[in-house]
């Protein structure tokens, strides 16, 4: 990224982010994680926790990725990867699978994006580049479905423009619908209308978190009291 | 460990606030679960708007609860089947409320709270009195309904197998409304016949899985097994 | 029934007229049969033709009545009475069943009536009697989703009273949706807004069958020509 | 004797006019029936509406079918994969119509065709551009977006093991659009892996009756098998 950080902060990498958001995963949650980096918190789960895997393709309880040589061509997950299914998963199809995601009844889904707006909009599908087709998948069902979305994604673009905004530029994915953003510098909850930091990597100040914001931040009650 | 097995009727069902809406699975006595029913009774809870295709019979089940003057309303499709005589006399002497749904819309109406869809529009009862007051949404030249999905607070599920997890077999058709009502309550609890390992259950043949499923009590019947 | 037929004249009983609609079905046909008469249907089709029975409750492939030892308490017909599956049968649940219904999936649904109209409507579920709770079941969803929908019932009531009508007296269960009535006196088809007679028991005369309806009636061509 | 299975694919398909709406089962590559494209290829059709969750990739199946220039409009709700190619091509140079349909309401919409519901709410694409110009309607102070039933002339199906009575299974995530697909057009043709006996495939167990396939043909893959 073109932002420089000071010397000791250190933004977490793809896996240490994807392991800090598994950490935060309780057992029993049925949980379905977007393609891209939200896929990898599947392999961050601490063992022996018990966390329910969905896939809009029609899977409950998706293992890991399979040894090449026992690879069911007919068991992949919505990002088109060859996985494997956990004692106590099922098959179902598309219906029955956007009955859990419209309906409710996944405790969480974790997207990317590319903004998250201060009242909880997020784009994550669409940009303004016309000259490639759209798609959208079922990130529409699970932002607006879900019973708790949570974005992770880089704090800054690699251009270094702010992700975290007063209201979204590219076309919106759901409104409202965000309640906590993990991105490589910092973990933020959205409540009553904006940003609230809960924690910052190592070394990390609040002052260069919030220039590295379109929006207002404020910190946690209990870290405001020591910052 | 995710563990949905309860170890008594009563902590599988839990606390029911007065004023609860509670779907019932099953179709006359097939698939209905009456020991779920028992323990919904246990519960105290009145006021209860009840949804059930049917409206019990002899004196269990359903029919015990409405005798004993826990039902305000009953959402059915056919109340009067041979020996709903508790059903019979609450409802002509107006003690109970009652309303009629064709059975394909209540299944419909379920599924759809289930699903996350808060309206749909349906032929059924078109040009009849059960369409009386409603919207209507005219398709390609032909007039349709609208009805409104149907919720519960509470589902009682009768399932053949279940796993911890919540994972649910049923059998032949005792399977009926058991998984749609499972779908579409804030807590499901189901009774099962038979307790399967996690992973016994063919995850081809799995009906309702456990994302659906609250709490599950084992009440083995050994001589129907 | 009070009304006094000429000599000769013997009124199908319910498994002649039963098995005079079996005839009617040809193979391969996926059928919906009522409560009450048409249930007696399955009993007719005759051996070796392969017909596919549904039942609201969430079975395709109904077998007839099982021995009695071999009784299955969870396999009952939307009448309550225990059946069997033949081989090629199965089982779904409710939401699914009405998807095969009001989805147009049937090719032919049979029921009972009070009355049938000239324009297609059949009242069926519901009289003025208020001091019975009414019932409505899967009438509705037959009546307006089957692809077909036949009656059977008597001609006219015990009282006499015609239950083929210029319009029906009852509350409706569909509009404008029987396309055939079979009776123990005739069959008739119901096209162009009227009843056509396409053949009457032995004996019976188009004279007395007129009498007995509350709506013109007409001769289909070919027996018109020879009456 | 019913016997739904067709003797080639040619005669599994039957005629299609031009014009016609093709609904397809699928998940990128999983559990799309590529054999049966191929026929559609065959059956010279054009100006096709085609229904699929993804546009194809290479130069197999959906992405031929693109390419030849059989098909008007794509509705889809992912049409760039990895190897979209001549998808991407087709639709930058203006070529082909895309009408873009969020995952799950695409599903809704053909489940809602093959249930008799022409038309039904969903919070999916409320306040996005995907919901601008559809009628609203406000539910308990939330608002929902109104989406129409996606019916087809055809719909082609990849399953496991089907019987000659049309029941089918499928194979793990390979089950996908598949059965609702099936309900919801005209004609439904099935291309299965396995032939089974009528009365083999386990009744609790199929996932698509008979009643939804018109006919069938069995490719068997010996290398998947």
């Amino acid at each position: 990224m073109t932002v420089t950080l000071p010397e000791g902060v250190e933004p977490r990498g793809r896996d240490a982010l994807a392991a800090r958001i598994a950490a935060d995963i309780p057992e029993g949650w049925y949980v379905n994680l977007g393609i891209g980096l939200p896929t990898l918190i599947a392999d961050h789960v601490p063992p022996g926790r018990e966390v329910v895997l969905h896939s809009e393709n029609g899977i409950l309880g998706l293992g890991a990725a399979p040894p090449e040589d026992e690879i069911e061509p007919w068991l992949v997950n919505a990002g088109k990867q060859h996985v494997t299914l956990v004692p106590g998963g099922s098959y179902f199809h598309h219906a029955d699978s956007f009955t859990m995601i419209r309906g409710g009844h996944l405790d969480l889904c974790v997207l990317g994006a590319y903004e998250v707006a201060v009242n909880g909009d997020i784009a994550n599908w669409a940009t303004f580049d016309n000259s490639r087709a759209p798609a959208v998948g079922g990130a529409m069902d699970l932002a607006a479905g879900a019973r708790r979305l949570w974005v992770a994604m880089d704090h800054v673009t690699r251009e270094g423009a702010a992700k975290l905004v007063q209201a979204c530029s590219y076309p919106l994915t759901a409104p409202g619908a965000v309640s906590r953003v993990y991105t490589n510098l910092a973990v933020l909850d959205i409540e009553d209308g904006g940003f609230t930091v809960v924690e910052m990597v190592p070394g990390m100040s609040f002052a260069l978190l919030q220039a590295l914001a379109d929006a207002p931040l404020r910190l946690a009650e209990q870290d405001a009291a020591t910052a | 460990m995710i563990d949905k097995f309860a170890a008594s009727i009563a902590e599988a069902i839990g606390p029911l606030p007065d004023g609860s809406t509670v779907l019932l699975g099953g179709f006359g006595a097939v698939g209905q679960a009456d020991q779920l029913i028992e323990g919904l009774i246990e519960t105290g809870a009145r006021e209860l708007t009840v949804v059930a295709n049917n409206a019990g019979y002899g004196r269990i089940g359903l029919a015990r609860l409405l005798e004993l003057g826990h039902v305000r309303k009953l959402i059915c499709s056919f109340p009067r089947i041979a020996g709903s005589t508790i059903f019979e006399t609450l409802y002509s002497s107006g003690r109970l409320e009652l309303e009629l749904v064709p059975q394909g819309t209540l299944a419909e109406r379920m599924r759809a709270a289930g699903a996350g869809i808060p309206a749909f529009y349906t032929a059924t009862s078109v040009g009849t009195s059960l369409a009386e007051g409603k919207p209507v949404l005219e398709v390609d030249g032909k007039t349709y309904v609208r009805e409104y999905a149907l919720s519960g607070d509470l589902a009682l599920v009768e399932a053949w197998a279940g796993d911890r997890w919540g994972n649910l077999t049923y059998k032949m058709a005792g399977r009926n409304f058991n998984p749609i009502v499972a779908t579409a309550a804030t807590r499901t609890v189901a009774q099962v016949h038979n307790v399967a390992e996690l992973g016994e259950l063919d995850p081809e043949a799995i009906v309702t899985p456990g994302i659906f499923v609250d709490s599950l009590i084992h009440l083995p019947q050994e001589e129907w097994a």
